[in-house]
């Protein structure tokens, strides 16, 4: 019953491969000063990398603490390859997730206020919506619908200011890029996919992008 | 390595199970079942971490906020608690591995204590929370955030607590019957495959909080 | 007899067949429920998943006979909710996922591996227990107000909608763990329980299959799990991770959802791929043909199933690079697929076939595997999806893929180990027949339902419009068929068991393991556990041929 | 159930094309399909073959020795895997034009809910249960769910979007002929339990149907021009249509017995207790408060569940529906 044999990776389970203390009591110290490090670094703000660092710190810390606490240094490279596997899978999950959340528009992102007003969600919040309604009053029965173009986009009147594009704001871009994206939320995502792939239409549609078809 | 050096230290009650060739055997597949186990109680969390992110992400300046409100001081005392207790298991393990009984069993009550510990700060701060009515979803009554879905903040952290809490309590129970057994003197050097299972289970739970910890605490 | 498989002491001087043997080596209830004998384990699971199937194919009838007329034929839309609600989740959660891998895979894999047991005998029987619990509750949704929100659980709809949603998700949940055990256990005991010899490519293929369903049943399932959980406490609480009037997002369930649910088609399918490759080969009585290349396809088809459930979501609102990367990662599934297919087909090329029931249900499984796969194709495309997508199209697809190739592949994998289970042969000319029943039944229902879906009608539909009746009333005639041949099938095992003839230990001139002991096997398999010499499927007499696979 | 006109079909598989889409669609469709055909043949042809050829003559054939062949095996995986990489682009073809919308598309705003589908046009005009397109013209959907998950599917169309709460999802066409077409809901949404009795009234999934007329620009101008409602037509008559086409039947009985809402049965002139103890004389102002803001006056014993109406109804469409239902005696 050897404890002399840290130090290389272990081959006959049935000796127990035995750490001196002091090696448990390293790992401690080192997980105690890397909290001090990732609490300290919190009153830091570093803004986007604030998380990365968090991240980064926590999985040395879950690193130290598998390879030593949990001897999967010198354990079997299987429990090593076991343990890969969970971060591997995990990562999948949350990057084709996050793949999909990232790239797809969202509610907020275009009504800009929130929450949304789930029992009527074309009412009011979109900037796309309160521009029509500016032009048209809902509901407003002296709005007669003659005049050609009142149909924006559709019937010929390539220079008539889309339903999107309202008259206040043309120049602004963050309510209006996002509404007119808008309400086809994920639709920018697959603009720069169809440009990435046949690289005919634009990156970025919007209402004032030529007509494709 | 002498087989007679082995035999004696052989507890009285350990025998191998019937389906197992040698002790080995038996000991390798203990740990790998183990193992296999951590992987499925790593993707079990990793969905929340995944609807964290998602929703931090999309409600950035609501996370921001949302996290302010979680206390720093006793998250960060909970970390040192579980580091500490983590500590302790792995010297516990240690312990068992040199056939030490009375230290095996001494680090196991430490372990355990600082379990107790965690789950009481974990009760100060839930407190706190549910008095000023930060609460998931429909039940988030706290006035004067400046930002939308706060809540979602708070499902997310109470889901991801409230299940590691439960493990906390699922490994207190688990090391008792650890320690029940040690005093018993059921393990020895050659057999301790229960004490190291048991530890490897509460190094992931110590682990998840590694994460927990600055996720939601820190960086919000 | 045993070519090359030397195992001592097992078949020369065979006792009777009334020998003790795992089902009379103790008597009495509580020796079952308390019995750690993986086999006893595996009969009492196949016992539980045949009554969810035919409680699942009971719904299934109910809801095909409401589908004979648009409109209602016999029970309210209400009604008719529930029934295909819980057509779906017991026939996937009582009984696909667990029945192959619990039933012959608990049955199986000691005796194929040489061991006595499974790794973990108690947490084996604890599986079963937690998948009678959570099917308790799952069941239980019968009488506490039903559930209707289909089987996927979508939300906002089954956090907002009454019924048993609370019990039933809580079921599955515990299901899930009985799940991830099986599969935990399966994997340690491949792993570490080999007997010697048993080198990785001497495993038979059903414990390659087997060991691929354990890898994804152990990496998916903890995502149901906590999938469950949070609609669990959304429904209960609504804490508002998936509510979009809280801030939640719905479509994030279907990626949580998905995540496990797509890789579990696979925990579904896998098991029965392994049963066609012994059927094919022992069957066929020749060397397989690529058995490394029907190995590594398992264990492929188990690692990228992992990447491609958003092709469930191409409609969902799903971002659009999203979709097309999921579709991309889709097509490659299709090659692990084919090459499996491809090396069956070549297995039956200069073989010797005997067409036995377990032969004919291995054809049947090629051809309406070749349709259900095939067909895949249309769904995996984003162009044709956007047509077909929640149509019968769909419906059909997957009952080709699930009871074409799984259930098909299950009921004459339980003919073909039905006399090592059981010590009892029964009439293969019923067992043809209940075959051919189920093949043109089967087809008589689901093809009709390829034409309905590409023509526009949608799946869950109470009432429909009257132009789609004709192909709907086909269709709930060819279900008629199908349950005629489960009801041969059945009566044919069944009666086997009293006036079937006691089988030989080796009805099938089978190489691997489980044919060299006795029948039915004694309580830890094998009297001395054997050394392992050659692979499970060297027919052939030409030695030399055969050292490819010994390495 | 909304009678819903009939699907055309005119080959063995698939509707008739009617937008610009379908074809591209179609042509996918034709190339998969005779890829599966050609491959099921490639499969099952031999299969057959064996199965017949090398039955079991006697006991003990022996079988082939050949157990593996690398090179075969490469060629059934890279050779399928060329005819993959093939399939998913001409999927993403079809797909890529569905999902990016010309710019200029007359865009109409989808609400989809419990059991029916609604169509706001940039004008303001909204119109319930039916979607006028004009011809020839692109046309652009964005749609969104009050409640849960619906999905929008047009078979002739070949289109189909999930409508999601809280969310945006959008899809276009351009519909190449003048007919009336079946809009189909094909995300399970539920039933209602019981059904109204009257059974014009949509009850669940199944019923969520809607319809899209495909009229010429001028007469789709005409339509939209008066706001897409016949004047000429007495108010309680347009009432009586807008009560059904807006689903409020599904809550709201017309012969007194208990539903979601209050019966409309006897109404006008009733006095009606509100849940904060209060009274209130049913009469006009009630009548229209209630409907473009439900919860400002809750009746005493039902839930607050009625959605808002404002800005989807025009003020002549709730005069009309007062008109209805003061006639409600």
């Amino acid at each position: 019953m050897s404890s002399h044999d840290h130090g290389h990776a272990i081959g006959g389970d049935h000796v127990p491969h035995v750490l001196p203390y002091a090696a448990y009591f390293a790992t401690w110290g080192a997980l105690m000063f890397f909290t001090i490090i990732t609490v300290g670094a919190s009153y830091v703000n570093f803004g986007p990398a604030n998380l990365l660092i968090a991240v980064v710190i926590a999985t040395l810390k879950a690193t130290i603490v598998a390879a030593i606490f949990m001897h999967l240094w010198f354990d079997h490279r299987m429990h090593s390859m076991i343990l890969g596997s969970a971060g591997l899978f995990l990562a999948i999950f949350i990057a084709f997730t996050m793949f999909d959340t990232e790239s797809r528009g969202h509610l907020e992102s275009i009504t800009g206020e929130r929450p949304a007003d789930m029992s009527n969600p074309f009412l009011g919040g979109s900037a796309r919506q309160k521009a029509m309604n500016a032009l048209y009053p809902v509901g407003s029965n002296s709005v007669k619908l003659s005049a050609p173009g009142i149909v924006p986009g559709v019937f010929d009147v390539p220079a008539a200011p889309s339903a999107s594009a309202a008259p206040e704001a043309s120049a602004t871009v963050s309510p209006e890029a996002s509404a007119s994206a808008s309400a086809s939320a994920s639709v920018a995502a697959s603009g720069s996919t169809s440009a990435s792939v046949s690289g005919s239409v634009s990156a970025a549609p919007s209402a004032s992008a030529p007509p494709k078809h | 390595m002498s087989a007679s050096a082995n035999d004696e230290k052989l507890s009285p009650d350990f025998h191998v199970a019937h389906h197992f060739d040698t002790a080995d055997q038996q000991f390798d597949s203990a740990r790998m079942g183990i193992w296999l186990f951590l992987v499925t109680e790593i993707l079990f969390f990793g969905g929340l971490f995944c609807a964290f992110f998602i929703y931090r992400s999309w409600y950035f300046s609501s996370f921001v906020e949302a996290h302010h409100h979680l206390d720093k001081v006793m998250g960060a005392v909970n970390t040192c608690v579980l580091i500490f207790s983590s500590l302790t298991m792995a010297l516990a393990v240690r312990s068992a591995q040199v056939n030490d009984k009375a230290k095996t069993v001494g680090f196991l009550i430490v372990t355990i204590l600082c379990a107790f510990g965690f789950l009481v700060v974990k009760y100060f701060e839930y407190q706190h929370k549910i008095h000023d009515g930060l609460l998931p979803g429909v039940h988030f009554t706290a006035q004067g955030f400046s930002s939308p879905h706060p809540g979602t903040f708070f499902a997310v952290y109470f889901m991801m607590t409230g299940i590691h809490g439960l493990h906390v309590i699922i490994g207190i129970g688990l090391i008792l019957w650890i320690l029940l057994r040690a005093q018993r003197g059921d393990f020895s050097a050659r057999y301790y495959a229960p004490v190291e299972g048991v530890g490897l289970y509460w190094h992931l739970v110590d682990l998840v909080w590694i994460y927990l910890f600055p996720l939601l605490y820190l960086v919000g | 007899m045993a070519q090359g498989v030397a195992v001592p002491g097992t078949h020369e001087d065979h006792p009777s067949p009334k020998a003790k043997n795992y089902i009379n080596a103790e008597a009495g209830v509580w020796s079952w429920l308390t019995t750690v004998d993986h086999k006893r384990i595996g009969l009492m699971y196949l016992v539980s998943t045949l009554i969810a199937f035919a409680l699942g194919g009971f719904f299934a009838i109910l809801v095909r006979l409401e589908l004979l007329t648009p409109k209602k034929t016999f029970m309210s839309g209400h009604m008719y909710n529930q029934a295909f609600t819980l057509h779906g989740a017991i026939m996937v959660f009582l009984f696909i996922i667990p029945s192959v891998p619990g039933a012959l895979g608990n049955f199986l894999l000691p005796i194929m591996v040489g061991a006595k047991d499974v790794a973990f005998p108690k947490l084996n029987l604890m599986s079963l227990y937690l998948y009678w619990i959570g099917a308790l509750f799952t069941l239980s949704s019968l009488v506490l107000g039903g559930l209707e929100t289909g089987w996927t659980f979508y939300v906002p709809y089954s956090s907002t909608t009454g019924g048993a949603v609370i019990a039933v998700t809580f079921g599955v949940f515990v299901m899930g763990f009985s799940s991830i055990l099986t599969g935990l256990n399966f994997v340690v005991t491949i792993h570490k329980l080999r007997a010697p010899g048993m080198g990785w490519f001497r495993l038979p293929l059903f414990l390659w299959a087997t060991y691929a369903t354990s890898l994804v049943q152990i990496l998916a399932t903890p995502v149901l799990a906590i999938t469950l959980l949070l609609l669990l406490f959304e429904k209960a609480f609504q804490i508002g991770i998936f509510d979009p009037k809280l801030g939640g997002d719905p479509v994030l369930f279907q990626h949580f959802f998905w995540f496990y649910s797509h890789p579990a088609v696979y925990i579904m399918i896998l098991p029965g791929f392994g049963i066609a490759s012994e059927l094919i080969a022992v069957h066929a009585h020749r060397k397989v043909f690529g058995y490394r290349a029907i190995a590594f396809s398992s264990v492929a088809i188990a690692l990228i199933g992992f990447l491609v459930w958003g092709h469930h979501m191409f409609v969902s609102g799903q971002s659009e690079l999203a979709s097309t990367i999921f579709s991309a990662l889709t097509f490659l599934v299709a090659v692990p697929t084919g090459i499996k297919m491809f090396n069956w087909i070549s297995t039956l090329w200069r073989s010797s076939i005997a067409w036995t029931t377990p032969m004919a249900y291995a054809a049947a499984f090629l051809f309406l595997f070749a349709i259900g796969g095939l067909t895949g194709l249309f769904c995996g495309m984003l162009g044709t999806d956007m047509h077909i997508h929640d149509t019968y199209f769909v419906v059909a697809h997957f009952h080709y893929v699930m009871m074409g190739g799984t259930v098909v592949a299950f009921v004459g994998g339980l003919h073909h180990w039905w006399p090592k289970m059981t010590g009892k042969m029964y009439s293969d000319k019923l067992g043809k027949l209940s075959a051919l029943l189920l093949f043109v039944g089967f087809n008589a229902t689901f093809f009709p339902q390829f034409i309905l879906g590409s023509r526009g009608m949608p799946r869950r539909y109470y009432n429909y419009l009257d132009q789609f009746q004709p192909l709907h009333q086909f269709s709930t005639v060819g279900s008629w068929i199908i349950g005629l041949a489960f009801l041969v099938a059945l009566y044919n095992l069944l009666d086997s068991l009293k006036n079937g003839a006691d089988a030989p230990d080796n009805p099938w001139g089978g190489l691997s393991l489980e044919w060299q002991t006795a029948t039915p096997p004694p309580t830890e398999n094998f009297p001395v556990t054997p050394r392992v010499t050659h692979g499970p499927y060297d027919y052939s007499d030409d030695r030399n041929a055969t050292g490819a696979s010994d390495s | 159930m909304m009678t819903a006109p009939k699907i055309d079909i005119d080959s063995f598989w698939l509707p008739k094309a009617t937008s610009t889409l379908a074809g591209q669609v179609d042509s996918a469709w034709n190339i998969v399909l005779y890829t599966c055909i050609v491959f099921f043949l490639l499969l099952m042809v031999p299969t057959g073959y064996f199965l017949m050829k090398y039955r079991r003559k006697k006991e003990g054939e022996v079988t082939s020795a050949i157990d593996h062949s690398t090179t075969i095996e490469v060629v059934w995986t890279t050779i399928p895997l060329g005819v993959l990489v093939v399939l998913f682009f001409v999927g993403l073809t079809p797909w890529v034009s569905a999902k990016v919308a010309p710019a200029g598309a007359l865009e109409i705003n989808v609400t989809a809910k419990k059991w029916n589908w609604s169509f706001q046009y940039p004008d303001g005009t909204v119109s319930a249960g039916k979607l006028i397109v004009p011809k020839g013209k692109p046309v652009k959907l964005t749609l969104s769910s009050v409640d849960v998950i619906h999905s929008f599917y047009v078979p002739e169309f070949r289109i189909k979007q999930d409508a999601v709460p809280g969310l945006y999802t959008s899809l276009w066409f351009e519909a190449t002929e003048i007919k009336d077409l079946t809009v189909l809901c094909t995300e399970y949404c539920g039933n209602a339990d019981p059904c109204p009795k009257d059974e014009s009234i949509p009850c669940g999934h199944s019923d969520m149907l809607a319809t899209v007329s495909v009229l010429d620009e001028t007469k789709f101008k005409e339509w939209l021009e008066t706001g897409g409602e016949d004047k000429s037509t007495p108010p309680a008559e347009r009432g009586k249509a807008l009560f059904a086409s807006w689903g409020c039947a599904t809550c709201h009985s017309l012969d007194g017995s208990k539903a979601t809402g209050p019966t409309m049965k006897g109404l006008f002139g009733r006095k009606e207790e509100l849940a904060d103890g209060s009274t209130v004389s049913v009469d006009e102002n009630y009548l229209r408060e209630s409907i473009l803001v439900p919860t400002a006056k809750q009746v005493k014993g039902f839930p607050l569940v009625m959605p808002t109406f404002q800005g989807q109804l025009k003020p002549s469409q709730v005069d009309a529906l007062i008109a209805f239902l003061k006639e409600q005696k």
